[in-house]
């Protein structure tokens, strides 16, 4: 066991994949020799050569198109998008190549890529190194989309990411990479060494694709986050002192909707939180399901609480950003409604 | 608007559209064997001219000319007509069948057999195609089995790809050929990606990235040479210019350049122009290229002159936007009628042969026809199951698939 | 009044709006000379010259990237992708550039772009001809997006797109182009000539965007469906016996949730039916906002019908489409519920 | 994997990492004056040479020398030795504001100060340029307010763009400066489709695109090349190759070819490549392309070769990747201190006038400074409403949009 942060579980995970299989190759832009703008492949390029991690060119669609052909030929890729922000010019081979390649080809050939890449706000990034756009991915059939919120996890994740014969989209909460961000951007930073999620395990392990996580067992109210989320969550439960359970997606797809329903038919109501725009984001995907499926046990509305529908914004980023007060107003609403 | 005419769009114009006579009078047809052929390991810029010439080999009495000749064997050269033969032949079945409505749509490669069949005849087994819809010559050439193919286009119970795939858009690892994409580009940076793949592995294969001449205007042309660049490689990049892209002639994909080729020369990439009619200098480029690519030299990118001699796809009418004569005008003629006079010119084939070749050929193809129409066509017998549908989305079923399965009944 | 098919009314549009304003320009692949392959932009280069209406390289980046830089002059461009299919290239373009410019910029640069794409299966086009995009526009703030599912209003709503400041993507149901299609297939097409949505007036007049339709009034259920879908609910309501009130949306950003409001607190059943695959689909977010604002009135759990979690297939298409039956079964059994 | 090592992937490296010995001996510099001038109407195919070269008119004494000399007067040479230093003492003290935690993040434009000033000195007003986030010179050469440029960096009260922007992503239609996107590579297209509508309303006004070394890998890079080449647009493409894309020398983006500049050649594009620190140089080959575009022959490309002196923003630094002392080893110089040779040798300037203009703009921009601040910094003082994040969405603001900012209270 070792207390990491989630920076170094990310680039623990790569080392341990790129060790025991040499079928796994890393690549993106800045991630060869600097080890990543967020250092998140430091060292692999010294370890195993620039043949097996190495720096691309700009180009988004180029990094992914590439990945899909070594996959086609028999490689593991693991790549980087620098921000997910720059994803949309590898949008088309993502959701036309990747996602397809199985299906269509009656698995004569798979795309057995991750594509990572850091994801949210909180850093005064501005519109475009802070957007969070899972929803993009979960419509697309084909691809399994995760966002782990701890270091356990990421590693855990990364490497079942890696192993995977499916493209994973491996999401980084960028504001969750040195410590256990809350929303109290006011507060000292707490780093992950005092968090016992900050713990990891040597060597190697899994955290299975599609398994929520209980962080918090509650009666009142389930509410449903993923990445940063589940971390203002928990904070806005312990402010409001309402009892709320906290389900940490993890993956979004596939979805424990099992444990989401055995939640919410516990508690009969629902908060749904995400940084993303709120209009058709994972949360409408969420609300859709719980109201299909908890019909009889809803007791009152299930809220969203999420990014606004705006381009996210700089100077008010603390205005825009689903802190613990938003999320706790929304606790206590529903737990007034009924 | 502002009114005072300064500046004008220029938006280029083909030289004839319906009703005019084609007039090719400005299309130079080097002489046959004229080309010089430089050292595999030569340095893009030292080959700059090649990148606007083209080069050929049967020149118009059928013999074979110049450093470029003598790639194929006689055997090959005969095996090469009869491939062309097939694609044609079952091309034009094929077609018949959608229009009797077997099959919802074909895409013929009429007037460019030459460009795969030759090129497929260059490569090794193990080599990876990443082709455009209109390569079905490298599956023919690679002996993929033609009723598969059928079965395939009629979406049939025996349908490889189990009536996903619209037709055509064929898939075959073994036979080198990549599951073909709808997206045009998409494939080019992917076969740059495997043959990047086979360098790291330490392989010692080649892939093959195809794309159309209007095609070359999408990104994924760019990612492509950049990654091709970057990495040297080990792949030749095939464009395949039949002068039209649909209904657009090629001048609005090229646009003030002089040729495609030379889009390669900004990457440090020797770019050849090849006679795409010409079998025998398809294939001797293609294997300059795969040796090029075999000794360590990286990436060749080729581009083969040639004409879409029938519609873009059966969804299409060429009369709207091009004189009808337009194919038989082309200067630099038919592949299949090209070949076959060099092969007769070499003394090695005649016109009984020819036409026993075809007659044989044809009535395989009818009788490969009627097996495969025993597995169902489109809508009529046999055919996939529905459930097939919700396989292989992922290597293993999700839980909201299996739900959505059920849903369906199925 | 003229009788119309949908290509005639969309080409009617853009040849009044070429006509009265000669900022507006209209190109893509193959609507210069040939005039689209479904020659939605007919006779529009002749009229208006090459320089107005032309074609251009196959290059979707290119084309939106080129109709901002022109919006950003003073013009005003209406484009076409070839298919829905064939806009993930342009997607960087439209989500990080064109959504974003009036925002980012304080109104100093906008982006008057109309984006027209042919959407929808149906027609054995296999994956790639098929897909319905929706709500991965719906999900991007800045965009509107809106589907006519008939000529009169593909007419009143394109001059609206073209005469509107935002960025608007204009999604054509391919499937209803000839014919108001319901659904059977195996049925003879019937002509728009024999629909009384096929009536189109004149010249100019506008259809807004944010209204929506409502096509059959109905007390039972609210059926909450826009483009092809909208027939084949109507069929399905016809045959099932069942009392549906259809609403056709028409815009789904911006969207008119207070007609959906009013007819789902009349009739406390929804079904919500699209093409598209069904997670994070629009009908995700249809069902949350429901499930949400009319929590009170809600009688039994919604139900979505819509296209599976797969590439849209070529064999099975009927397989897949939510034709009349599947949402014949869905309002059936919403009746039964509660 | 296979074993048998037969290929090999090549990644490129750079020739110095951190502690070795910066070694610039490769890198070529002509001669001052060397280059022809070819005349405006010139064919790509006929100035190849150019795409390869460096065209500079700066000598090593100072004097302006060859046909590319003499495009500006003295005052345009004296303002532009002004704007540089404009800029950079700009930088620095925004910079040195970044640090202070008066903002969140910064760029600098630390050695290229020629190619941005220099450029805008060619343009004419309503000309448009679509730069990237390091193009602040283009701003500061068009006069744009140094303090409006602080408050958007301060996302404070005055913040013309209300903070709704990353600092230096500025925007400002009135000085043709288009704004400015975190994706790279998108304007460079969009530059292209302005200047194409400079065409279709018959203007006279031309586009100016912008893209880094890096960037020119992205994709958008080929779309701007294929449209202004089809269309013949009346655009200008730079490409400032700074020699670094945050980490990766440009090798990376570069590949095998000589130059960034030869990948105009496949597109009949002309393409020069000019010395990015020669202040001469860079405003007559702007005068030049734009001439060119003015007479109706479309576009251009510049690669711009000049060296980042300092870190890729206020994010990076450069020690973990390139040698520290490479910057003033780059063989090109500091193109302020070259102008200033060259005024000085011109007879028009003096050390000591240098040194008042000095401290006149550095107690300039301090006054600035302190006057911009008055309208608060990103977490002190004034600052835009939060509202204005719900405004100009659209044009006019939709239900759900009224509803979410009620939601939010404000
Ligand atoms: C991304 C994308 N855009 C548009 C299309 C529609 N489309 C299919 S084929 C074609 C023309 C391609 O022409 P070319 O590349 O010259 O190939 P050819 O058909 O001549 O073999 C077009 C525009 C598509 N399939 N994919
Ligand atoms: C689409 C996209 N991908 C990646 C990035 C991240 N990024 C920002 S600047 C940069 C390097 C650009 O280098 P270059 O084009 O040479 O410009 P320079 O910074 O040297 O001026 C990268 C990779 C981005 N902003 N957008
Ligand atoms: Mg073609
Ligand atoms: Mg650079």
């Amino acid at each position: 066991m070792a207390r990491m942060t989630m920076i170094e579980a990310i680039r623990d995970a790569q080392d341990i994949c790129m060790e025991r299989d040499d079928k796994v190759v890393v690549f993106g832009q800045d991630v060869g020799y600097f080890g990543g703008v967020f250092r998140c492949t430091k060292g692999l390029q010294e370890k195993y050569g620039p043949q097996r991690c190495f720096d691309t060119p700009i180009n988004e669609s180029g990094i992914v198109g590439a990945a899909i052909g070594m996959g086609a030929y028999g490689l593991r890729p693991c790549v980087e998008i620098q921000f997910a922000d720059y994803m949309y010019p590898a949008y088309d081979q993502i959701v036309s190549e990747a996602a397809r390649l199985r299906h269509r080809s009656n698995k004569d050939f798979i795309a057995p890529l991750t594509i990572r890449m850091p994801t949210g706000g909180g850093i005064f990034g501005g519109q475009t190194h802070s957007q969070s756009p899972e929803a993009l991915f979960a419509h697309v059939s084909g691809l399994k989309t995760v966002i782990p919120s701890n270091p356990y996890d990421a590693k855990g994740m990364l490497i079942a990411s890696i192993e995977d014969d499916d493209p994973v989209i491996y999401l980084e909460p960028k504001r969750l990479y040195n410590g256990p961000f809350d929303g109290h951007h006011e507060a000292a930073i707490t780093p992950w060494s005092k968090h016992e999620l900050g713990e990891v395990p040597e060597g190697h392990y899994t955290v299975p694709l599609g398994s929520a996580a209980i962080r918090r067992a509650g009666s009142d109210v389930t509410v449903l986050a993923y990445g940063t989320m589940v971390h203002v969550a928990l904070a806005a439960a312990e402010e409001t002192g309402v009892d709320a359970e906290v389900i940490d997606l993890r993956s979004i797809v596939p979805l424990d909707l099992e444990t989401i329903k055995a939640s919410v038919e516990k508690t009969g109501r629902c908060v749904i939180v995400h940084e993303a725009t709120r209009t058709c984001g994972f949360g409408a995907e969420l609300a859709a399901l719980v109201a299909h499926h908890c019909f009889y046990s809803l007791e009152a509305p299930m809220v969203r609480v999420t990014g606004y529908d705006t381009p996210y914004p700089h100077a008010h980023e603390w205005d825009y950003f689903p802190g613990p007060a938003r999320v706790g107003k929304a606790l206590l609403h529903v737990m007034e409604t009924e | 608007m502002i009114g005072n005419k300064v500046f004008q769009l220029h938006v280029p114009e083909p030289q004839c559209r319906p009703g005019d006579t084609p007039d090719f009078s400005g299309f130079v047809v080097p002489e046959a064997g004229a080309a010089a052929r430089p050292p595999v390991d030569v340095d893009a810029e030292n080959i700059h001219n090649l990148a606007y010439d083209i080069i050929r080999v049967t020149d118009d009495e059928g013999r074979a000319v110049g450093p470029w000749a003598g790639s194929l064997t006689d055997e090959e050269a005969l095996k090469g007509l009869r491939d062309m033969m097939t694609v044609r032949s079952f091309d034009a079945r094929m077609l018949m069948a959608q229009r009797q409505g077997k099959t919802s749509f074909y895409m013929q490669a009429l007037g460019e057999e030459a460009v795969s069949c030759a090129f497929q005849a260059a490569l090794s087994p193990g080599d990876m195609n990443f082709p455009t819809y209109r390569q079905q010559g490298l599956l023919v050439t690679a002996g993929y089995p033609l009723e598969t193919m059928m079965n395939q286009i009629y979406s049939n119970s025996a349908d490889p790809l189990l009536g996903r795939q619209l037709p055509i858009m064929y898939s075959s690892k073994e036979k080198g050929f990549f599951s073909i994409s709808g997206n045009l580009g998409t494939q080019f940076i992917q076969a740059v990606g495997w043959a990047m793949a086979s360098a790291i592995a330490g392989d010692s294969k080649i892939a093959a990235g195809w794309i159309g001449d209007g095609a070359t205007a999408e990104s994924d042309f760019h990612s492509a040479l950049v990654f091709a660049s970057t990495f040297r490689a080990p792949v030749i990049l095939n464009i395949v210019n039949n002068q039209w892209a649909i209904s657009t002639f090629q001048g609005i994909a090229r646009g003030k350049a002089a040729t495609f080729a030379s889009r390669g020369l900004g990457f440090g990439i020797p770019a050849l122009r090849v006679d795409g009619n010409d079998f025998l200098a398809v294939h001797a480029v293609a294997k300059w290229a795969a040796e090029r690519a075999h000794l360590g030299h990286g990436a060749t990118l080729i581009e083969h002159v040639t004409y879409r001699a029938g519609p873009h796809s059966t969804s299409d009418d060429p009369s709207g936007y091009r004189p009808k004569t337009e194919a038989a005008d082309w200067p630099l003629g038919d592949p299949l009628e090209r070949l076959k006079k060099h092969l007769i010119a070499q003394g090695i084939w005649s016109e009984e042969r020819h036409a026993q070749a075809q007659a044989e050929i044809d009535s395989d193809i009818i009788a490969t026809q009627k097996r495969a129409e025993k597995n169902g066509t489109l809508h009529d017998g046999p055919h996939p199951s529905p459930k097939d549908m919700f396989d292989d989305v992922f290597a293993n079923p999700p839980a909201h698939l299996i739900r959505q399965r059920q849903e369906a009944g199925i």
